[in-house]
């Protein structure tokens, strides 16, 4: 057992082409991550700050024709240590100005199949994921017996239908899933969403991979149910002892869940640490944004003297026009006179302030 | 075109295909092609001349009509009229067997069945199209086994041609009063004929066998089969891939590639038809003789003749065959002259209008020409479009309009609503034109639909039913030709020449002008093409 | 190989393409070839209606039937009466205009009659409306215009509103389908929160921003489909009748020589047909990827 | 404030299910909204809470006469909107709103923001001449903080906080006093539905607005809302002030959505977790065909397992019973 | 709200559907014989042809034929002859109705079903290829042979077949035509005429290239991809399954409609030929019988796609329960 990450992202960047505009929006912009076995990894942001993007590049699923995917995205499988991204470079010829990338020629389909050979034998098997909506993302013509029983028997050993279906009564017990018996017939349709939710945790962890990305598992769901569901994770991976990266813009099932959280705002890393050194905003010793997002959870203390709540004023970065010093500078509480300048002009480096704890902010890069 | 059938005498000597009829040659299939296909095939229900055409080839009549047109024994050996022309006595042939009627024997033919075929279309229950035309007979009596007695209402000219009626077996119909389409004989019917029906197979084609046990000369060619066709290029396909021998009627359009091709015979055959424009003189403007005289002197029907049928026709004056005895040749069709016709509908008030049209009153020389439909004749569509055009530059504004047959019939007939109408009578075996043209005959569903009155035609059509001279009649009907050709109820435009078209290794083939296949058990298949 | 280009490097206050650059270019290229189609039927039409036409149309050259294209003075050849094709051609698109136009409105109206029946005020309706609908459909429509045109006139008005009463059921599902969108969006239910009357939101909110391009498209399909049917029905004898000349009947009539070798004067027409047709297929596609912007982001 | 601006009274709402021509095979009815009373004083906000399906959203609707309730009363400012038609209703919609939880819900896709501001405007003020349209649209979008240019863009270039602007903007341009907000925050970022709420905090203040707030979000409700009515399967459990409900409730199974908010979970609120898990979605465990067949929220109950399953619970169907000043509970065994 | 899926939503769902279309077809019926009896002409031309008679002797005739004068006395009659399991006679033939059209209702069968199968074969890699390639250059040229098989005259290009054909090898390609038995070209040159020019390629085309992208952008699809499962496999009822069956049941119409030509060119013995005839004839029963024959394909055709989609669709069975 080696000490490198279960899964290590190095400079990821995920482009997608926009015709209307005839130009690149740059979703994931050069995110560094890595995982360690074992950890819960919470990666939270607003809406469109790239923190589903990056995740689905590393699975592949990303629409192929205007996607384009650059960087290195380690995986440490038994012995070996694969790049998941290996070879697309081939199909892709970039070409940049200033750093920026201005144009692509991309061969399609070429791309396409070595992404696909790339995956085979990781998604599902290595890497299992879980979305949002799982009413929709469940088949719904297929019965959740079914899509456990296929899990199993493509990536398991066992293989005959009978093992398969024990077993993936057993996982639908795991989840708590009641009279798994009879659910094993269900259809999706047929189940309430917190329900749902959990048979596709099952049929995710049915294929006992080693990693599970929840991309949103709690959102839109009621808020009893979602309260629920981040306590059968929270239980399953301690039972499992299977690594999760869990994505989300709530910052209370992020901090109820994870061990370690990253920060992202408009494609990029802005903080990543320890979650308790993270979530301790207290005195200013974190990002500037994670603090206002911290803030802008409706609690009482969040709460100004004529009853407002704290925001964070302006809008969602947009991704076309990244600007070329700090992206968060537009809407930065923290920005002052002395900084201005760098904070406008030049992207400030992911700093280390303490042991693992990373801040994208002029206001530590010194320290 | 569209055959309005009508009761009329047949004159017209059939051709023979003269071929030195050498070595007997027994056996073969004729296939040959009909566009569409019978409903019923028995002879007294059936309606249709695909069906006329197979009864011919099934069933008998007490006489028959040999090649030269005159009255041969059929199933009857012999016949006596008495003097009035009232009663008509015939002696049957007594070695006359039917066809067997499923497994059983076949059974022998007698007065029974004569008896019995005149009541059952004679029933008023019965439906058939025949039932007017034997309304001359009044009874008829079963003398012996081997004679019967027909008496008529009323003695009638040229009577024997019409006892050319096919005769059914007794034992044929479930029913023995009355015959409906819901009688399975109307399907499977049994003859005594040279042909005995097989089957109609599931792509409904109609095969015949060759019976052995047939009175008269047996047939040579062994099986007839009436292969249906919805479309006639196909047919016409059909026959020159070699998958039909034979064409009953072929379409003018395809005339020319026929002729040229060294394979197959073209034998014309007289259509017993004649094609008219015919003119509602309700119409104030058309009630004018001068008018219609005119729009005849309009057309170029030589032209229309050679051009779109292949000059395959004759061109006519009036409402008789060319060659019958009540043709007039004296009668000479209208010359075309536009300037002649232009001339008279001047005289008749027409003045040329500020649009070229001419008007009279203010009236515009508009008119509408209803057409009935018919898929895939083209030379219906020609005729009209070229009359047109032709009446056109004389200044006469004609709407063409085709119509369903149905409706058009109903326009027609019960309506009275056109100003011309283009159209065909058809002649067959019996009775005359006088429905035509009398002004009683006027009113729905009668054959004057023109309503074309003229004291002096009541007069001569009155005479002429009265005659029993046929000298006499004929002269009166030479004076009706005359007096027609001048009042032009109708443009009367030509009768054409039908052509057979068929496989040159079927030989010594003759056809009747109207059923076509009376003399069919002569007609033999060469196995040896290069002989001819 | 596909290629992406930024083409300035800040884009600053999204130059918003115009319509017409961000279509893919096929897709402009068949809307552009329909829009020539459309311009050469109403070019068509107005030389028909004007009579500004190369040849009379009416004119027979009885001897010099069926020629092939560049017969002398004849430059489509003629037709089985010896008649220019070309003018004749031409005449078509003022025999099928209106009756299209027609069609068109006969489809939509009902069509919108029923879906906003089923769709809008649901329940009360729904089952008579499918009712309707269903027997409409249950016809083979071929059978249908059969029946009424042979029993009433073989007219194009006539085979025109058959067309455009089996057309409805259609035009009645997209409007259906269409509210029901909407109405999960709660977007009709807002409106009438806001208090906005219900013939306007179906006729402004529903049909005129919502439905307008889907019409659009479905009428440009529904044109090449009645061209289609009227030829079907002319080969069938039940056409549009000479002398009105309809690219049917004018293929039906030259195909009677066809089998002989006389393969011109059906198979112009017949082209006409096909591109014209095709340019009605094409402008759909290409119109329901401009407007609904069917592309791939 | 003030007096009840809006009463409810016993409102109902049956849907009958099985329609077609063989609907009398399959009939059933689903009582989504059954016996709701509340009323909502001006200038208040009244919290709905309950889970998804209780029927809030239903109710919202009713008073909008979105749809037509089964019975009851709905009495906005002294007049009974149940029986009027909806053209007789129809200049009332200037005065009670609804904003809608799907955001594009008021955005017709089609139409550029300018044009959906501009409708509503002149539908409501006719007499308006193009120029005054123009500037009560500009008035509007500075009174929910968005950008003037946003008016030539359409719906689908607006990213989410924004279409909940224009929603907004669109609801206050018939100046409405008093407004349904439908979960109007559950598809946003938390960064954003903080200014949607303050927004709409800010707008009640200077409008003098009145809302009946609907939400699953109790966090939210309780910052927000003066009084917070819970339902459960188409009634309401407990009713009262927004400080009282949350941190005494009084009926258990507004306790179990409070303690399902924090880390620690009470011993009551794991037992229903067990419950639940076994029981499936709600409204499949309580048996509708008989009336009154007691408290629909038994088969889920704690106490009611704790109590050894009382009869009062499963025959007598509880009614709310004022607990302490204006906190009103339906329980027979309030905790 | 929740039912345990069981076969109960589906039988349900079918007596009721079956329910409906008896009184569909009654609807169907009434509508065919309003429009025959307001046309002109009546149901005697059948018996006679182009024969002209007078008043008297038609209405004679109606009544030895059993038909009534007024329109729903003769709709009634035939109603109850209905009920009693009798389609009535054809009044040209004699023959009954039921008999003769199911006869020749198969091979009409045949040829449509076959038709639909062949264009279904030619549609779907087109479709599927436009779907996930898009549209390069090879996908165009399929695109556009889509395309213009559905744009030229269905009779203009069997004519033209036929006439390579004859060209080629010297035979027509038309089994009746040539002989007793038809050998395969001949059985099968009709169908693919019918397939090629029934205009359903495009429409095919055009609406599962769609549906095919539609679904492969579900999220479900991602989530199978995610599985690393086949992809295809939980694709396939919705992108290929659900809309093919739409495709064949709502296209059937069009295709018997193109029959009636295909059996007209190609001689061949079917029921849009004898319906061409019948409508001429004013042949009432057969015709009636022959719209209720097509209508309750049609029906059956379009309830078997419903029940195919009941069964292949777990939410259906529940959408029936409201809709």
């Amino acid at each position: 057992m080696n000490n490198s990450p279960l899964l290590k992202i190095e400079e990821l960047r995920t482009y997608f082409y926009s015709r209307t505009k005839q130009a690149f929006i740059r979703s994931v912009d050069g995110v560094d991550l890595e995982v360690n076995k074992g950890d819960t990894l919470g990666i939270v942001g607003e809406s469109g700050s790239g923190k589903s993007v990056s995740m689905l590049s590393i699975m592949g699923l990303i629409a192929a024709r205007p996607g384009i995917i650059t960087g290195q995205v380690w995986y440490q499988q038994e012995q070996a240590r694969i790049n998941l991204l290996a070879g697309l470079q081939d199909h892709v010829q970039v070409s940049k100005n200033d750093g920026r990338i201005m144009s692509v020629e991309k061969t399609d389909l070429a791309w396409q199949r070595r992404l696909e050979k790339n995956m085979l034998g990781i998604r599902g098997k290595e890497i299992a994921m879980i979305f949002q909506n799982p009413k929709s993302a469940m088949n719904p013509f297929f019965t959740i017996g079914h899509q456990i029983v296929e899990n199993i028997t493509r990536h398991t050993q066992y293989k005959s239908r009978k093992e398969a279906k024990e077993r993936a009564l057993y996982w639908l017990e795991r989840v708590k899933i009641d009279s798994p018996q009879l659910r094993f017939y269900n259809y999706p349709y047929g189940l309430s969403g917190g329900m749902c939710q959990r048979a596709m945790i099952a049929t995710a962890l049915s294929s006992e991979a080693k990693l599970l990305i929840a991309d949103e598992p709690t959102t839109g769901l009621d808020a009893t149910i979602q309260a629920r569901i981040a306590d059968l994770l929270e239980e399953l991976r301690a039972q499992t002892g299977v690594t999760i990266v869990l994505i989300s813009h709530d910052m209370g099932v992020i901090g109820r869940l994870s061990n370690k959280i990253a920060v992202m705002y408009g494609g990029r890393v802005m903080e990543s640490g320890p979650a308790q050194a993270v979530i301790d905003h207290a005195d200013g010793k974190s990002h500037p944004y994670t603090e206002a997002l911290l803030k802008s959870i409706p609690r009482e203390d969040n709460m100004s003297s004529q009853g407002h709540l704290n925001s964070i004023d302006g809008e969602v970065l947009d991704t076309i026009n990244v600007p070329r010093g700090c992206r968060f500078a537009s809407r930065c509480q923290r920005i002052n006179k002395s900084i201005e300048k760098m904070c406008l002009n030049e992207e400030p480096p992911l700093a280390t302030v303490s042991d693992g704890h990373k801040i994208r902010c002029w206001h530590f890069a010194g320290v | 075109m569209n055959r309005l059938k009508l009761a009329t005498f047949i004159f017209i000597a059939a051709t023979v295909n003269a071929v030195n009829a050498e070595q007997d040659r027994v056996g073969g299939t004729l296939g040959y092609g009909e566009y569409g296909r019978p409903a019923t095939i028995d002879p007294i229900t059936s309606n249709d001349m695909i069906a006329l055409r197979l009864t011919e080839l099934i069933f008998n009549g007490l006489v028959g009509i040999n090649e030269k047109q005159e009255i041969v024994p059929d199933l009857a050996e012999k016949w006596e009229v008495d003097k009035e022309g009232k009663n008509y006595t015939f002696y049957l042939r007594k070695n006359a067997k039917w066809h067997p009627k499923g497994a059983d024997e076949p059974q022998p033919f007698t007065a029974e069945d004569v008896v019995f075929t005149f009541k059952i279309m004679a029933h008023p229950k019965t439906i058939t199209p025949l039932k007017v035309r034997y309304e001359f007979i009044d009874t008829v009596e079963k003398i012996d086994n081997y004679t019967v007695k027909f008496v008529l209402k009323r003695p009638i000219l040229n009577a024997l041609a019409k006892f050319t009626f096919k005769i059914i077996p007794k034992h044929g119909p479930n029913n023995t009063n009355y015959l409906t389409r819901e009688d399975p004989f109307v399907q499977r019917p049994i003859g005594t004929g040279p042909y005995m029906l097989k089957e109609v197979t599931a792509n409904q084609e109609v095969v015949l066998i060759a019976n052995p046990n047939y009175f008269g000369a047996k047939a040579n060619i062994a099986q007839f089969v009436a292969k249906p066709f919805a479309d006639q290029n196909i047919m016409m396909q059909a026959l020159t891939f070699n998958a039909i021998d034979m064409i009953v009627t072929v379409n003018p359009r395809n005339l020319p590639e026929l002729q040229g091709d060294k394979r197959f015979v073209l034998q014309p055959y007289n259509a017993l038809s004649y094609a008219f424009f015919g003119y509602n003189v309700r119409n104030p403007m058309l009630n004018d003789a001068r008018v219609r005289k005119a729009f005849t002197l309009a057309i170029n029907r030589d032209e229309m003749l050679k051009s779109f049928f292949n000059g395959q026709g004759t061109v006519i004056s009036g409402p008789f065959a060319p060659g019958s005895w009540a043709y007039n040749l004296d009668v000479k069709p209208q010359p075309f002259d536009k300037a002649k016709a232009a001339e008279l509908l001047k005289e008749a008030g027409f003045q040329a209008g500020s649009d070229g049209i001419l008007e009279k009153g203010g009236k515009k020389l508009a008119l509408t020409l209803k057409v009935p439909i018919e898929k895939e004749n083209e030379a219906v569509k020609r005729v009209v479009l070229a009359f047109k055009n032709y009446l056109k530059s004389v200044g006469a504004d004609v709407q063409v309009s085709f119509m369903e047959w149905q409706a058009w019939k109903e326009s027609i007939f019960a309506q009275h609503d056109f100003d011309i109408i283009f159209a065909s009578w058809v002649f067959d075996d019996s009775a005359d034109i006088s429905s035509l043209f009398h002004s009683a005959e006027i009113g729905a569903w009668k054959n004057n639909f023109g309503g074309y009155t003229s004291p002096e035609v009541d007069g001569l059509i009155v005479e002429s039913k009265l005659t029993l001279d046929h000298e006499k009649r004929r002269t009166i009907y030479r004076k009706l030709h005359e007096v027609l050709a001048d009042e032009a109820p109708y443009t009367f435009l030509w009768t054409l020449t039908n052509y057979s078209a068929y496989h040159k290794k079927v030989r010594h083939v003759s056809i009747h002008p109207y059923k076509f296949f009376p003399y069919a058990s002569s007609w033999f298949i060469s196995g040896d093409e290069s002989k001819i | 190989m596909t290629q992406y280009a930024q083409t300035q490097t800040t884009v600053s206050e999204y130059s918003e393409l115009s319509i017409l650059q961000r279509t893919d270019k096929r897709d402009i290229a068949y809307v552009v070839y329909g829009i020539v189609i459309l311009l050469m039927v109403v070019c068509a039409y107005l030389m028909a209606i004007f009579g500004w036409l190369p040849h009379d149309p009416e004119e027979m050259q009885l001897e010099l039937m069926l020629a092939g294209p560049g017969a002398p003075g004849h430059l489509l050849g003629t037709d089985f009466m010896g008649r220019d094709t070309l003018p004749r051609l031409i005449l078509v698109i003022k025999a099928y205009f209106v009756p299209g136009l027609m069609y068109i409105a006969v489809a939509i109206l009902l069509g919108g009659i029923f879906g906003i029946l089923s769709g809008y005020y649901g329940n009360k309706y729904e089952t008579v409306v499918t009712y309707i609908t269903n027997i409409i459909d249950s016809f083979p429509r071929l059978i249908l215009m059969l029946l009424v045109v042979a029993a009433f006139k073989p007219d194009i008005y006539y085979i025109m509103m058959v067309l455009g009463v089996t057309n409805a059921p259609l035009v009645s599902q997209l409007i259906k389908g269409k509210i029901s969108m909407l109405r999960q969006k709660n977007f009709v239910e807002s409106a009438i929160a806001l208090g906005i009357p219900d013939a306007r939101i179906i006729f402004k909110h529903i049909l005129w921003f919502n439905c307008r391009s889907y019409l659009i498209i479905q009428a440009t399909l529904g044109m090449g489909e009645a061209i289609l049917l009227e030829s079907a029905l002319s080969y069938l004898g039940f056409g549009v009748q000479e002398p009105t000349p309809s690219w049917g009947n004018m293929v039906q009539q030259g195909a009677n020589y066809l089998l002989q070798g006389q393969l011109w004067s059906s198979t112009i027409p017949a082209m006409a047909i096909m591109f014209t047709v095709l340019g009605f297929y094409l402008l759909g596609d290409g119109l329901n990827n401009m407007l609904e912007g069917k592309r791939q982001s | 404030m003030g007096d009840a601006i809006l009463k409810v009274t016993d409102l109902k709402k049956h849907f009958i299910q099985g329609k077609g021509l063989m609907s009398f095979m399959q009939r059933q009815t689903i009582p989504a909204v059954d016996g709701v009373s509340f009323d909502v004083n001006t200038h208040e906000t009244l919290g709905l809470v309950g889970e998804s399906g209780c029927g809030k959203t239903t109710t919202g609707k009713l008073i909008l006469k979105l749809s037509q309730p089964s019975s009851g009363n709905i009495v906005y400012d002294g007049i009974d909107i149940v029986p009027m038609s909806n053209r007789e209703f129809r200049p009332m919609r200037s005065k009670i709103q609804m904003i809608f939880q799907d955001l594009d819900a008021a955005l017709n896709p089609k139409m550029r923001i300018g044009q959906i501001l501009g409708e509503t405007i002149k539908i409501h003020n006719k007499h308006l001449d193009d120029s005054a349209v123009t500037a009560r649209m500009y008035e509007l979008l500075e009174m929910v903080n968005l950008k003037k240019n946003k008016l030539s863009n359409f719906p689908s270039e607006l990213s989410g906080g924004e279409k909940r602007r224009v929603g907004i903007a669109r609801t206050l341009s018939v100046n409405p006093k008093f407004i349904v907000a439908d979960e109007p925050t559950s598809a946003l970022d938390v960064s954003i539905q903080a200014q949607v709420i303050n927004l709409m905090v800010d707008l009640q203040k200077q409008l003098g607005l009145s809302y009946l707030f609907i939400t699953h979000d109790l966090r939210l409700m309780e910052l927000v809302s003066h009084r917070v009515a819970v339902m459960y399967l188409g009634r309401i459990v407990e009713i009262g002030d927004a400080k009282k409900v949350a941190q005494h409730p009084r009926h258990p199974y507004t306790e179990i959505l409070w303690s399902s908010l924090h880390v620690k979970q009470s011993a009551a609120a794991l037992k229903v977790q067990q419950h639940n898990a076994k029981a499936g979605a709600a409204w499949d465990v309580f048996d509708f065909t008989e009336e009154d067949k007691g408290c629909r929220f038994a088969p889920r109950c704690p106490v009611f397992a704790e109590k050894g399953q009382p009869q009062a619970c499963t025959q007598q169907s509880p009614t709310l019973q004022d607990c302490a000043s204006g906190h009103k509970v339906a329980c027979h065994f309030p905790l | 709200m929740m039912v345990s899926r069981s076969a109960k939503p589906v039988v349900l769902y079918l007596t009721r559907e079956l329910y409906v279309t008896f009184f569909l077809l009654i609807g169907v019926s009434l509508v065919v014989f309003a429009v025959l009896y307001s046309a002109p002409g009546d149901p005697l031309a059948a018996v006679f042809g182009g024969q002209v008679l007078s008043d008297a002797q038609r209405e004679e005739m109606m009544r030895n034929l059993g038909i009534s004068n007024t329109w729903y006395g003769q709709y009634w009659s035939w109603l109850v002859k209905l009920f009693n399991g009798d389609f009535g006679t054809s009044l040209r033939s004699g023959q009954p109705v039921l008999g003769e059209v199911t006869k020749l209702a198969k091979n009409t069968f045949y040829l449509t079903f076959g038709a639909m199968f062949f264009s279904l074969m030619i549609a779907l890699p087109i479709a599927i290829y436009l779907a996930k390639r898009g549209t390069d250059r090879l996908g165009w040229v399929l695109m556009m042979f889509a395309y213009t098989t559905s744009a030229v005259p269905l009779f203009w290009s069997a004519y033209i077949v036929i006439y390579i054909y004859t060209r080629f090898f010297n035979t027509l390609p038309i089994g009746l035509a040539t002989g007793e038995s038809m050998n395969f070209t001949q059985m099968m040159l009709p169908v693919f005429m019918l397939g090629l020019g029934s205009g359903i390629i495009s429409e095919t085309v055009r609406f599962l290239r769609d549906e095919i992208s539609r679904v492969f952008s579900e999220d479900y699809v991602r989530t199978a991809r995610a599985k690393g499962v086949s992809v295809w496999k939980h694709a396939l009822t919705e992108a290929l399954i659900i809309p093919v069956s739409e495709m064949i049941a709502s296209k059937i119409p069009f295709v018997i409609g193109g029959a009636i030509i295909v059996e007209q060119i190609f001689n061949w013995p079917g029921i849009g030929r004898m319906a061409w005839q019948a409508a001429q004839d004013r042949d009432y029963p057969v015709i009636m019988c022959i719209t209720l024959v097509t209508a309750l394909i049609v029906r059956l055709t379009s309830l078997l796609q419903k029940t195919l989609y009941v069964i292949v669709n777990p939410r259906a069975s529940q959408e029936t329960k409201t809709s």
